[in-house]
C-alpha cells in the first residue's frame, strides 16, 4: 500500500473526517501522524458554513429567532436568550419578571439535556456504548417537558421580545420538580458508572491539559476555560437575566486536563438543578409578555451582549443603523474558540487521545461553521 | 471403517453450530445490549426479532462486492477466508461433552492456541491490504495486541497443565471432575479470561476496530461477504475462547448428572460457555474502551508477571502436595 | 520399503527439504532487504527442521532426537528472528531503509 | 488391509500432495514476491505445509509446536517489522541474465545434497515397531538427556531477549 | 502498596459499572415501540400552519393581507388576492404591507391602516423550507391561522411538500 509520508518517511497524514464518527458532524481534522502519535492538526472548518451573519443582515430582527436556534442545537434555548437580550437592551424593552423567570428554567434545563448529550456523546467517542442511552433517557424527559410548553423539540424559538411565546402551566412545574428529583438519583448513577470507573479515568485523566494562560490566549470559554480552574461565568461576571437573583456555584476544576472538563460539566448539571429549582420556588405571577409591534426599529448605535451557553460564551454583537434589519451582525460563537485549542492541545498524545481531547471541547459543528 | 462417515458428520454439525452460533450470539448480543439500555433490541423480523441476523447475513451475501482502489488483491481476498478457517478447524478438538467431540487429540491445548494465533496474521493481511491508513493502524494494533497477551494467557494455561499433566482438552476436563479448576485457580481464570477478552479484540480492549478513532479498524474497506466472515469469525472466535475457559477451569461438560450423560453433558457444557459469553457482552457494553498503550502495560506489567507468579507458586505448591 | 505411498517415504521428506534448502539460499541471494534475508533464512531452517524429523522418523523411530532438534531449531529461529528484527527497526531507523545496499557503512 | 482403510490411505495421499502444493506455493511466494506482505503470507504458507508433514512424520505435538511459533509468533513479529520498516519501496533493477544467475548458487548445492539424497544407502527402520512418542516423552527427553542444551538454549533466549530490546531502543533518542 | 490499592479500587469501580448495567438489564424498557405505540403530541406541538375555522362564516379568516408572508423568514408563503383598486397606505416608511387590519385593542398602534378586505385566491405553504418558527401567527391580524396537529408528514418529490392551505381547508370542511 502506498503511505503518503513525509520525506522523511517517519509520519504520515491522516484525514479524520469530514465523515467520521468521532467529529460529531462535519468537521475534518488533518492530523500529521508519527506512528499513533500526532504531531500537528489542522482542522478545516467550513463544511456547513451558512452564512447566518449575513442572513441576519438582510432579515428584520424578528425573523432571525428560527436561525439563532439552528446554531447551536443542543442548547437552542441559550442562543435565543442571547438575541432576544440583545433586542430587548438596544429597543430599551423591559420583559415582565415571570418571563425573565421562565426564561431562567428553560435555559437551564436545555443546559442539562446539552450536557446530557455530550455526556454521551463523549463516552461513546471513549467506546462506551450504553451511558449514552442513559443520557438520552434523561433528555427525553427534559425534551417532553420543552415541547409540552414550546412546540418543538430541539430548536425551540420559544422567546420573544418582550417575553416567551407562551406561559408555563403547573404540569410543567411539576413535571419539572419529578424531574429535579428523578436527575439528583441518576447523577449518582453516572458517578458510579463513569466518574469513578477506572478506565474512563485513565483515558481522561491528564489528558489535553490547558493551563490558565492557555485558556486565556485562545479565549476558551465555559466548562474549557472553567477546567483550568478560571472562575469565569458569564451568569456571574457579567450578570444578564434574573441570574444575580440565584444561589449557585461556579465549579472549576484544577489541572485543565479532560477530567476536569467532564467533572466542571457534571457539576454544572448539580447546579442548573439548583437555578431551576430556586426559579421554580420563587416563580413570580403576572404577564409573560409585553405586546410590542412585531416589526421593531432600532436607534442607531451598537450593542455587545454575551450569555453563557452550555458551551461557553456566546455573544452577539449587532451595529444598527436606524433601519429595521441589522446593520452589521457578528455572532462569537464559544466552540469556535474551543477548537482552536485543538491543534497544540493534541501536540505529542495519541489518536486516542486526540478523540478524548476532542470530545471534551464539546464542540457543535454547526455552531463552528454558522 | 467409520472414519469417514464420522468425520463428514462432525464436519457438518460443526459448521452448523458455526452457523447458528454465529446467529444465535449476534442476536443474543443485539438483545443483551439493547436490555442493558434498557429497549428491546431487535423486534421486527420474526418472533421478538429472532430471524433478524438471518435477514441481515441474506442482506450481506447479497451486497456487491466493492473493491477499493489500489488494493493488494489477492491478499485482501484471502484475510476473511484466513480469518474464518483456524477459528473452525479449532473445534476439532474441543470437548462439547463425554463422546461429542470431533477428535481428542493429546495437543488439543497447543492446537486451539495455534489456530488462535494464526488470526491475527489475517488481521494483518486485512489491514495492510486495503490500502487504508485506517486499516493499517487497526492491524499495527491488532499485531500488537494479539502478541502480548499470548504470552499471559500461555502461562496462565501452563499452571493448569502442571496440574493436570496432560495438553489433551478431554483428559483436562476429567481431571477436574469433584471441583473445577477455577477454584484453585482463581488467578490463572482471571488472566486467562481477561486475555481472551483481549484476543478475541472485544471491548474494552476492541483496539483494532474502534469505531471512533478509527471508523472500523481493519475492516473498514470490506463490505458484503468478506465483512461477514470476519464477523462470522468473530463470533466463533469468542465460542472458542468461552468454551476453551469453560473446559480448563468451569469443568467442561461435567455437572449434574442427567440421562445418557455422556451426550447430554453438552448441555451443562453450552450453559457453562454462554454464561462467559454473557460475560463478555456485559463487559462490552459497560465499559469504555482503553487506550493502546493502558492495553499494553496492563499486558506486561501485570499480567504476565501475575501470571509467571502464578505459575512459579503452582508449581511449589504441587511438589510439596 | 514396504509402502508405495509417497508420504510414507523417506526419499520425498528429503527431496523436498533439499528444494527448499535451494529455495531459501536462492531467496538469501535474490532478497535486497533484510526482511526478505531473514524469511529465506527461515525457509532453510524449517527445511533442515523437516530433514531431522524425517530422518528420525525413518531412520531411528524408538528416539526422540529428531524432534528435540526440530525444536531446538524453532527456538533458535524464534530467537534468531526477534534479534534480526530488532536489527532491522534500528537500521531503519538510522538509515530510513531496510535494503541491504544503502547500508553499507559501518561507522556507527 | 481393507478396501475402506486403503481408500483413507490414498485420501490422505492425496492431502498431503496438496499441502506438498501450497508448501512448495509458499516458498515460491516467500523467495520471488516483491512485496513483503506477499512474502510474509508465502512465508505463512509454508510453515502451514511444513506443519502438516510433521502430522505425516508422526508428530502432532511438533506440527502444533511449527503452527504456533512459525504462524503465530515468527510471521507475526516479521509482519510486524514491515509495518515498522516499510520496505514496499523495494525495486527490483536486475535484470533478466541477472536473475538467472541468482539461481546457480541455489541450484549447485540443492543438486548436491540431492545427489547425496540418492546415492545413500538408507536403513528404513519400520515404524510400527515402536509405540508413538508423546510430548511427555519430548518433555523428559528435554530435561535428562539434553539438559544442557536446554539451559544453553534458554540462556540464549535471554540474551535475544535483552539484545533485541537494547538494539531496538538504540535508535530511539527522544 | 499504592499499586496494590489503586488495583484493588479500580476492580471495585469496575464491578460497580457492572452492577449498573446488569440493574438496568433487569428493569423494564425505557424506549416506545413506535408503529405499534403511540405517545400522545403536547396539545402545544407544533404542525404546519393551517387556517382556523371562523365559525360564524364557515370559511377562513385570512383577508389575503400577505402579513405571514412578509413576516417569514424563509420566504415559505405566497398568498394572492384579488387585486383591488386601493389607495396604499404606509405602513412605516417602505410602503408594506399594501393593506392590513388590526384588532381594535391595537388601532391606535402607529403604522396600521383601516382594515381592507380581498377575496383569497391562493394561500401555498413550501413546508420544505418552513421551520416552525411561528412568526406567522403571531403577526396575523386576523388570527386566522394556526399549527395544525399534523406529524407524518412524507412525500416523493418536492412538490409534495408544497401545502395548498385554502384546498385544505375545503377538504377538511
Amino acid at each position: 500500500m502506498e503511505i503518503s509520508a513525509d520525506r522523511d518517511g517517519n509520519t504520515f497524514y491522516l484525514n479524520m473526517g469530514p465523515q467520521h464518527p468521532s467529529t460529531h458532524g462535519v468537521l475534518r481534522v488533518i492530523l500529521k501522524m508519527n506512528g499513533e502519535y500526532i504531531q500537528e492538526a489542522e482542522c478545516v472548518l467550513g463544511y456547513i458554513h451558512r452564512m447566518h451573519e449575513k442572513i441576519g443582515e438582510s432579515m428584520f430582527f424578528s425573523q432571525f429567532y428560527a436561525y439563532m436556534s439552528r446554531m447551536d442545537y443542543l442548547s437552542a434555548m441559550a442562543y435565543n436568550h442571547g438575541y432576544t437580550g440583545l433586542i430587548e437592551k438596544m429597543a430599551g424593552i423591559e420583559p415582565p419578571l415571570r418571563a425573565e423567570y421562565i426564561r431562567v428554567i428553560t435555559v437551564e434545563l436545555n443546559r442539562i439535556s446539552s450536557h446530557l448529550v455530550w455526556l454521551g456523546a463523549y463516552l461513546l467517542d471513549l467506546g462506551a456504548f450504553t451511558p449514552i442511552m442513559y443520557a438520552f433517557d434523561d433528555r427525553e424527559m427534559i425534551l417532553d417537558l420543552l415541547e409540552s410548553i414550546t412546540g418543538s423539540r430541539l430548536t425551540y424559538s420559544y422567546f420573544r421580545f418582550g417575553g416567551v411565546c407562551k406561559d408555563i402551566d403547573e404540569d410543567f412545574i411539576r413535571g419539572t420538580r419529578a424531574f429535579i428529583k428523578k436527575m439528583r438519583s441518576r447523577l449518582k448513577m453516572y458517578d458510579t458508572l463513569v466518574t469513578k470507573n477506572v478506565i474512563f479515568i485513565g483515558r481522561v485523566k491528564d489528558i489535553g491539559i490547558i493551563s490558565q494562560d492557555m485558556a486565556r490566549r485562545y479565549g476558551a470559554t465555559g466548562p474549557v476555560l472553567r477546567g483550568s480552574g478560571i472562575e469565569y461565568d458569564i451568569r456571574k461576571n457579567e450578570p444578564y437575566s434574573v441570574y444575580p437573583e440565584f444561589d449557585f456555584d461556579i465549579p472549576t476544576g484544577s489541572t485543565g486536563d479532560a477530567r476536569d472538563r467532564y467533572l466542571v460539566r457534571v457539576a454544572e448539571i448539580e447546579q442548573s438543578l439548583r437555578i431551576i429549582e430556586q426559579a421554580l420556588d420563587r416563580l413570580p405571577d403576572g404577564p409573560y409578555r409585553t405586546e410590542i409591534p412585531p416589526f421593531i426599529e432600532l436607534e442607531p448605535g451598537d450593542c455587545y451582549f454575551p450569555v453563557e451557553s452550555a458551551r461557553g460564551e456566546f455573544g452577539i454583537y449587532l451595529v444598527s443603523n436606524g433601519e429595521k434589519r441589522p446593520y452589521r451582525m457578528k455572532l462569537r460563537t464559544p466552540s469556535f474558540s474551543n477548537l482552536s485549542l485543538f491543534n497544540e492541545l493534541t501536540k505529542g498524545y495519541m489518536i486516542a487521545d486526540a478523540v478524548s481531547i476532542l470530545g471534551s471541547l464539546d464542540l457543535v459543528i454547526p455552531e463552528i461553521d454558522r | 471403517m467409520i472414519v469417514l462417515p464420522r468425520l463428514a458428520l462432525s464436519i457438518l454439525m460443526v459448521l452448523g453450530f458455526i452457523a447458528l452460533n454465529g446467529m444465535m450470539l449476534v442476536y443474543m448480543e443485539r438483545k443483551v445490549a439493547g436490555h442493558m439500555q434498557r429497549r428491546l433490541g431487535p423486534m421486527e423480523v420474526g418472533p421478538h426479532g429472532i430471524l433478524q441476523t438471518l435477514v441481515d447475513g441474506i442482506k450481506l451475501i447479497g451486497k456487491q462486492y466493492i473493491p477499493p482502489y489500489k488494493i493488494d488483491r489477492p491478499l485482501y481476498l484471502l484475510a476473511p477466508v484466513i480469518c474464518f478457517v483456524p477459528v473452525v478447524l479449532a473445534f476439532i478438538t474441543l470437548p462439547f461433552s463425554e463422546k461429542l467431540q470431533v477428535r481428542d487429540l493429546n495437543v488439543g491445548l497447543l492446537v486451539i492456541f495455534a489456530l488462535g494465533s494464526m488470526t491475527v496474521l489475517s488481521l494483518f493481511m486485512a489491514g495492510w491490504s486495503s490500502n487504508n491508513k485506517y486499516s493499517l493502524i487497526g492491524a499495527f494494533r491488532s499485531v500488537s495486541q494479539s502478541l502480548a497477551y499470548e504470552i499471559p494467557m500461555l502461562l496462565s494455561v501452563l499452571s493448569i497443565v502442571l496440574m493436570t499433566n496432560t495438553l489433551s482438552l478431554r483428559e483436562i476436563v476429567e481431571a477436574q471432575s469433584p471441583i473445577p479448576h477455577i477454584v484453585f485457580q482463581p488467578v490463572a481464570f482471571l488472566i486467562f479470561f481477561i486475555c481472551c477478552v483481549a484476543e478475541t479484540n472485544r471491548a474494552p480492549f476492541d483496539l483494532p476496530e474502534a469505531e471512533s478513532e478509527l471508523t472500523a479498524g481493519f475492516h473498514t474497506e470490506y463490505s458484503g461477504m468478506g465483512f461477514a466472515l470476519f464477523f462470522l469469525a468473530e463470533y466463533t472466535n469468542i465460542v472458542v475462547v468461552c468454551a476453551t475457559t469453560t473446559v480448563l477451569f468451569l469443568g467442561g461438560w461435567k455437572g449434574i448428572p442427567l440421562p445418557f450423560m455422556q451426550y447430554t453433558g453438552v448441555v451443562w457444557f453450552l450453559i457453562k460457555l454462554y454464561l462467559l459469553v454473557f460475560v463478555m457482552m456485559w463487559f462490552r457494553w459497560t465499559y469504555p474502551r482503553v487506550r493502546i498503550d493502558q492495553l499494553l502495560n496492563l499486558s506486561w506489567k501485570v499480567l504476565t508477571p501475575l501470571a509467571l507468579i502464578n505459575l512459579v507458586v503452582t508449581a511449589v505448591v504441587l511438589k510439596i502436595i | 520399503m514396504n509402502s508405495v505411498l509417497l508420504s510414507e517415504q523417506l526419499i520425498t521428506y528429503l527431496a523436498l527439504a533439499v528444494f527448499f534448502f535451494s529455495l531459501g539460499i536462492v531467496g538469501l541471494v535474490r532478497h535486497r532487504t533484510l526482511i526478505g534475508m531473514l524469511i529465506s533464512v527461515e525457509l532453510i531452517l524449517n527445511a533442515a527442521g523437516l530433514n531431522f524429523m524425517a530422518i528420525n522418523r525413518f531412520l531411528v523411530p524408538d528416539s526422540a532426537t529428531g524432534w528435540i532438534f526440530t525444536l531446538f531449531i524453532m527456538g533458535i529461529a524464534a530467537a534468531e528472528a526477534a534479534i534480526v528484527l530488532s536489527i532491522i527497526v534500528a537500521v531503519y531507523r538510522k538509515y530510513r531503509s531496510a535494503d541491504v545496499d544503502d547500508v553499507c557503512e559501518l561507522k556507527g | 488391509m481393507t478396501d475402506s482403510l486403503f481408500d483413507l490411505r490414498i485420501a490422505g495421499e492425496i492431502i498431503f500432495f496438496i499441502f506438498v502444493g501450497v508448501s512448495i506455493a509458499g516458498a515460491v511466494i516467500a523467495v520471488f514476491s516483491k512485496r513483503m506482505t506477499r512474502a510474509v503470507l508465502g512465508l505463512a504458507l509454508y510453515a502451514l505445509g511444513i506443519a502438516v508433514f510433521y502430522l505425516y512424520l508422526g508428530s502432532a505435538f511438533i506440527s502444533v509446536m511449527q503452527l504456533l511459533i512459525y504462524v503465530g509468533a515468527i510471521c507475526v513479529v516479521i509482519a510486524f517489522a514491515v509495518m515498522l520498516a516499510d520496505p514496499s519501496k523495494q525495486s527490483d533493477k536486475r535484470g533478466v541474465i541477472k536473475g538467472l544467475l541468482v539461481l546457480i548458487p541455489g541450484i549447485l548445492p540443492g543438486l548436491g545434497l540431492g545427489y547425496l539424497v540418492i546415492k545413500t544407502d538408507w536403513i528404513i527402520v519400520p515404524v510400527g515397531r515402536f509405540p508413538p512418542l508423546s510430548a511427555a516423552d519430548i518433555g523428559r527427553k528435554l530435561l535428562v538427556e539434553y539438559c544442557l542444551v536446554f539451559e544453553v538454549i534458554s540462556l540464549i533466549f535471554l540474551v535475544a531477549v535483552i539484545g533485541s530490546v537494547i538494539v531496538a531502543r538504540m535508535g530511539r533518542n527522544e | 502498596m499504592r499499586f496494590i490499592n489503586e488495583v484493588i479500587s479500580g476492580s471495585y469501580s469496575l464491578i460497580a459499572g457492572l452492577g449498573i448495567t446488569i440493574k438496568a438489564f433487569f428493569s423494564p424498557i425505557a424506549t416506545v415501540q413506535y408503529p405499534r405505540e403511540v405517545i400522545d403530541i403536547t396539545p402545544s406541538y407544533r404542525g404546519h400552519i393551517e387556517f382556523v375555522h371562523d365559525l360564524v362564516t364557515g370559511k377562513p379568516k385570512c383577508i389575503s393581507c400577505g402579513t405571514c408572508a412578509m413576516a417569514c423568514p424563509s420566504n415559505c408563503i405566497t398568498v394572492e388576492g384579488e387585486p383591488l383598486e386601493i389607495k396604499r397606505e404606509p405602513f412605516h416608511a417602505t410602503g408594506w404591507p399594501p393593506a392590513i387590519s388590526i384588532p381594535s385593542e391595537k388601532k391606535k398602534a402607529p403604522g396600521y391602516v383601516e382594515r381592507l378586505e380581498r377575496p383569497l385566491i391562493l394561500f401555498e405553504l413550501d413546508f420544505a423550507k418552513c421551520s416552525l418558527c411561528g412568526l406567522c401567527i403571531e403577526v396575523c391580524p386576523e388570527n386566522a391561522i394556526q399549527f395544525s396537529k399534523v406529524y407524518n408528514l412524507a412525500g416523493y418529490c418536492r412538490q409534495d411538500s408544497r401545502i395548498d392551505l385554502k384546498n385544505r381547508f375545503e377538504e377538511i370542511s
